[in-house]
C-alpha cells in the first residue's frame, strides 16, 4: 500500500469516527467502563497473588538449639544452616524473645517463666527461597548437631500452602474469565457497530472498492476506538493505584506484605488495557466485516 | 460487450424474478429498458454488475464471465461500470465530494486528479454548490443527481442507470438526458431503465420491454406509446 | 383546511429552503406542487405533516395551529393525514402487510376491522400477491405502492404525497392517479410534488409551483409545460 | 391500554427480536457474558464477605479461671458469663486441652509441661454474638470473681479486625463497581441497538403513533433481551457453584468455615441476575429511544 493510501486511511478512519457521532460514544464508553473493570480487578487479583505468596513466604523453619550450646557451636550451626541448599536467610532469636511473643498472644500468665525461668531454647528461623522447600529443610536441619528439633509448622504449614495455591488457582480462573469477557465484551460491541453499517459496507463494494481497501479504515476506527477507550480506565486505575498503594503502605508494611510498586507495575497494566483496546478493536472489525465482503 | 444467455432469476424466497432472457448488447450501444413496476428491470440491472447471480443462465460483460469470475476480481470488474442505483445508495457518512470522490479513490486514482475531476462532475449535475452537504441535507433529486455524478465520475465503459430521473423535474431530466447521450457519443455504453415515457418517445434508442420477467421488446428506437 | 402565512425555512446548516411562503387550501382540493429539484417542494410538505418547523411564519392544518401544537398531540395531529414519502420510509422490520396494517393499529382500529380493510387497500395498489414480503423484497415502484397504501388505509382528511409516482411506469401511475382522484372525489384533500409532466397536463387541478423557495405560480388547472 | 393491544406489543417484540437477527444475537450475548461474569465475581465477592465474618467470629474470649477453684463457683461463673450482654455461647476447655494446641503448633519441648507440671489454667472460651463485642465482654469478664484474667488476643484480634474490614470494604467497593459496570454495559449494548433503528422509531413517530405505542414493544423487546441474555449465566453459575461448593465442602468445614449453602443463595443470585437483565434491558431501551421520540 502507498504511504499516502494509508494516511488517508488514517484521516478516514478518524472522519468516520467523528461523523458516527453517538454510536462512537457509546462504542468507546462500552470499551472504558470495560477496560475500567479489567484493570481495576486485574490490579486486585495480581496483588492477591502476590501477597498470597508473601504471606506463604511467611512459613519458616523453626531450628530449636539445644540448650548449653556455646556461642561458637552456634555460629558454626548458622554457617551449616546457611550452606543448605535453597536457604535464603537464618535469623537468630533468643528464647527470651520467643517468651515474650507467646505472652503477646497467648496472655499474661505466661510471663512468669521470664528469666532462668524460661523452658524454651533459642532458636533459629530460617527462610527458604521457596515456601515449598520449607519441609525438606526442616528435615535435614533436624539431623544436625547442636539441633534439639527442627519444625516448619506442620500442619498449621501444611493447610496454608493449601489454602495458598487454592487462592492462586482461583485468581488464575478469575483472571482469565476477565480477560476473556473483557475480549468478547470489546468485539461485541464492535460487531454491533459494524453491523449497524453493513449496507454502507456493501455500497463501498458496489462501486468498485476491494476488501483491503474497504478494510482499512473500519479496522483503524476500531483500533482508535480500543484506544480512546483505554484512556480513561489508564488514567483512573493509575490514580486509583497510586492512591491505594500509597495508604497501604504503613499499615502493610508492618505485616510484611507489599504491594507491587508503582512502577513497573502499573505500566503493564497500562500498556496491558491499551493492548487489549486497540487490538480487539481492531481485530474485532475486520471480523465483524468478513460476512458483508463476500458479494 | 454483454451477453446474458437463458437467464433466470429466482430468489431466495422463491420468487421467480426473471424467467429466460437473452440479450446482446454491443459496445457503445445506448439501450432503454422499460417494463410495468415488478417486471424484472431492477433484477437484470442487478445481474449485470453482479450484485446478483443468475440462478442459471450466462452472463459475459466485457472480458469477465460473471459466472466464474473470482471473488475478488468483482471489484476490479466493477471499475469498468459505473452504477446509478434506484435507490441512490450514497454513503450517509461522506459529503457530497467525498461520495463522488470515493468512486475515484478506490481506483487508485492521484489526489490531484481526484479533486478537478469530482468538481467538473458535480458541475455538470448542477451541484456544485453542494459540495460540503452531506446526503441526509440533499432534496431527493439532488441525491439522484448525486449518484448519477458518482457513476461517471470515472469515465467507465459502461453505465447502468436504474431509473436515474425518478426524482428529477423535466427539465434537470433532459440535462442528465444529454450528459448521458455525450458520454454515450463518446464511446460509452448505456444502460437506463425508466419509466420516463416522454423522454423514451423524445430521445429515441433502442428499446428494451421486460414484462413479468421476459424480453417482450428489443427495438431500435421503439416507442413507450406502442401498447397504449 | 390548510393555511400557510409568510413562512420561512432555514435548514440548521444555513440554507434557507424556504423564502416567504403563503397559501391557502380548501378542504376537498386536488393540488399539484411542481418545480425544478432542490426548489423546496418536500420542504413545504414536510412542514404540512410538522416533520419539519417552520423558521418563522405560521401554519395551520385543520384546528391545529402546528407553531403551538403540543408535542403529545403531533400524533393525533398525524393521524388525520396519509403521507407518502419521497423515499418511501417502510418499515424494514414490517412485512407489506404489517407496514400497511401498523398505520392502522396505531390509531387503536380493531384487529377484526384492519384486516379486510388493509387487503382492500393493497388490492387497490395492486400488491394483494405480496403481503408477506418484506420491504427489501419488493422492486422499487412495489415500495411506493406500499407507501401508497399506507397513506390512504386511514381513509385520512388529506393526503400528502411526495412525488408518489416517480418510481412508477406510466400505467400504474394512471392507476395511482386513479386512486387519489376517486379519493378526492370523496372529500379527501389531496396535496402532491410531482415531477410527471403528462400527468399534470392530462388531469389538471390546481397547481402550485415553486422555485428557488418561492411561490412562483398557483393557478387553477395549469399545465407543466407553461414555461417551455 | 386495553389488553389486546398490550398482547399485540408482547407479539410484536417478539417478532421484532426475532427478525433482528443479528443484531439480538448480539445483543443477547452482550448481556449474557456481561451477567456471567457479574455472577460469578458475585458469587465469589459475597462468599469472600461471609467467610471474613466467620473468621472475624472465631476471635473469642478467653477467660482464665484461677487455680483451685471448685466445678460448682466454675459452674456459677459459666452462668455469670452466659447471662452477660451479646454472650452466644461458653465453652469450657481444660488446662490439658489448651496445653496439647500449644505442642500442636510451637513444638513438642512444651510436651514436659504435661500433667502436673501444667503451668496453664482451665478456660472458658467466650463466643459473642458479634466479634465487636469481644472487647467490651472481655473487660466485664476481667471483673468476675475467680476469673485471673480474661483477653481477646489483643493485637492480634485488632490487627484481624483491621484486615477483615479492609476486606469487607473493598468487597463492597468491588460489588457496587460490578454491579455498576452490568448496568452500564447492558444498558449501552441496548442504546447501541436503539441508535441503529432511530429512522424507524421516527417512522412510526410520522405515521401516527403515539410516544407510549412506540415504547412499549421496544421495552418489552429489551427486557426480552436481558431475559433471554440471563438465562445461560443462571444455568451456569447454578451448576458451577453446586460444583465448587460440593468440593470446597470437605476442606472447609475443616476450618471451621463454610460457603454459603446453594439453596437460598443461588435463588438470591439467579433472581439478581434475571432482574439485572430484565430491567435494564427494558429501560435502557426506554430511556435510549427519548430522543426520538421529540418531533
Ligand atoms: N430481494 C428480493 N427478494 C425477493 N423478491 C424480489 C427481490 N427484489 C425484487 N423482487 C421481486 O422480483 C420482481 C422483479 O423486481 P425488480 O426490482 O426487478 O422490478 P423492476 O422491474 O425494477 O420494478 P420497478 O420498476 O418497480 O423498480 C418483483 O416481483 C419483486 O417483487
Ligand atoms: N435536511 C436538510 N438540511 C439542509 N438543507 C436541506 C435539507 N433538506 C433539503 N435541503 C435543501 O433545501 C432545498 C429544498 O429541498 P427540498 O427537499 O424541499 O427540494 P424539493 O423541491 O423537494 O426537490 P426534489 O424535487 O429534488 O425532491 C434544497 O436546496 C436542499 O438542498
Ligand atoms: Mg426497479
Ligand atoms: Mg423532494
Amino acid at each position: 500500500m502507498k504511504s499516502n493510501v494509508f494516511m488517508r486511511h488514517v484521516r478516514d478512519s478518524l472522519k468516520s469516527l467523528k461523523r458516527n457521532g453517538w454510536m462512537s460514544v457509546a462504542a468507546v464508553s462500552a470499551v472504558t467502563v470495560t477496560l475500567l473493570l479489567v484493570g481495576i480487578f486485574l490490579a486486585l487479583l495480581l496483588n492477591v497473588n502476590r501477597v498470597s505468596t508473601q504471606v506463604e513466604n511467611d512459613v519458616r523453619v523453626r531450628v530449636y538449639i539445644q540448650k548449653g550450646t556455646t556461642k561458637k557451636q552456634q555460629a558454626a550451626l548458622k554457617d551449616q544452616l546457611e550452606g543448605l541448599a535453597n536457604v535464603k536467610k537464618v535469623t537468630y532469636r533468643s528464647a527470651s524473645q520467643e517468651l515474650n511473643s507467646i505472652v503477646g498472644s497467648y496472655g499474661s500468665q505466661w510471663a512468669m517463666f521470664r528469666g532462668d525461668q524460661n523452658p524454651l531454647n533459642n532458636i533459629f528461623l530460617v527462610d527458604t527461597k521457596d515456601a515449598k522447600d520449607t519441609i525438606s529443610v526442616a528435615k535435614r536441619a533436624d539431623k544436625f548437631k547442636h539441633v534439639s528439633e527442627a519444625t516448619y509448622g506442620g500442619t498449621t504449614a501444611k493447610k496454608l500452602f493449601r489454602t495458598v495455591a487454592t487462592i492462586q488457582r482461583w485468581g488464575a480462573f478469575f483472571t482469565i474469565l476477565l480477560l476473556f469477557v473483557a475480549v468478547f465484551l470489546i468485539s461485541n460491541t464492535i460487531r454491533i457497530t459494524i453491523l449497524s453499517r453493513r449496507d454502507e459496507i456493501k455500497v463501498m463494494r458496489l462501486v468498485g472498492a476491494t476488501n483491503a481497501y474497504i478494510r482499512w479504515p473500519f479496522l483503524l476506527e476500531g483500533a482508535w476506538t480500543g484506544l480512546f477507550g483505554s484512556l480513561l480506565p489508564m488514567l483512573i486505575v493509575d490514580f486509583g493505584y497510586g492512591l491505594v498503594a500509597r495508604n497501604a503502605h504503613f499499615t502493610e508494611a508492618a505485616n510484611g506484605f507489599s504491594l507491587y510498586p508503582n512502577m513497573p507495575f502499573l505500566v503493564w497494566l497500562d500498556l496491558g488495557m491499551a493492548l487489549i483496546g486497540i487490538v480487539i478493536g481492531g481485530l474485532g472489525s475486520v471480523v465483524s466485516m468478513r460476512r458483508y465482503l463476500k458479494a | 460487450m454483454i451477453q446474458m444467455k437463458n437467464v433466470m432469476k429466482q430468489y431466495d424466497n422463491g420468487v421467480i424474478a426473471i424467467k429466460d432472457l437473452s440479450l446482446t448488447v454491443d459496445p457503445g450501444e445506448f439501450l432503454y429498458v422499460i417494463g410495468p413496476s415488478g417486471a424484472g428491470k431492477s433484477t437484470v440491472i442487478k445481474m449485470l454488475y453482479h450484485e446478483l447471480k443468475p440462478t442459471s443462465g450466462s452472463i459475459q460483460v466485457g472480458k469477465y464471465d460473471l459466472a466464474t469470475m473470482a471473488p475478488s476480481d468483482v471489484p476490479y470488474f466493477r471499475r469498468n461500470i459505473g452504477i446509478v442505483f434506484q435507490d441512490f445508495k450514497l454513503l450517509p457518512r461522506l459529503t457530497v465530494f467525498e461520495n463522488v470522490a470515493y468512486a475515484m479513490q478506490v481506483v487508485e486514482a492521484k489526489d490531484e486528479d481526484i479533486k478537478p475531476r469530482v468538481l467538473h462532475v458535480l458541475k455538470l449535475v448542477g451541484l456544485e454548490q453542494k459540495l460540503r452537504r452531506f446526503p441526509s441535507e440533499l432534496s431527493g433529486g439532488e441525491q439522484q443527481r448525486v449518484a448519477i455524478a458518482r457513476a461517471i465520475v470515472n469515465a467507465p465503459d459502461v453505465v447502468i442507470a436504474d431509473e436515474p430521473t425518478g426524482n428529477l423535474d423535466p427539465d434537470t431530466s433532459e440535462g442528465i438526458m444529454d450528459i448521458l447521450e455525450r458520454i454515450n457519443a463518446d464511446g460509452t455504453t448505456v444502460i437506463m431503465a425508466t419509466h420516463n415515457r416522454e423522454m423514451v418517445n423524445e430521445r429515441p434508442h433502442r428499446l428494451l420491454e421486460i414484462a413479468g420477467g421476459r424480453l417482450v421488446r428489443d427495438e431500435q428506437g421503439g416507442s413507450y406509446s406502442d401498447e397504449e
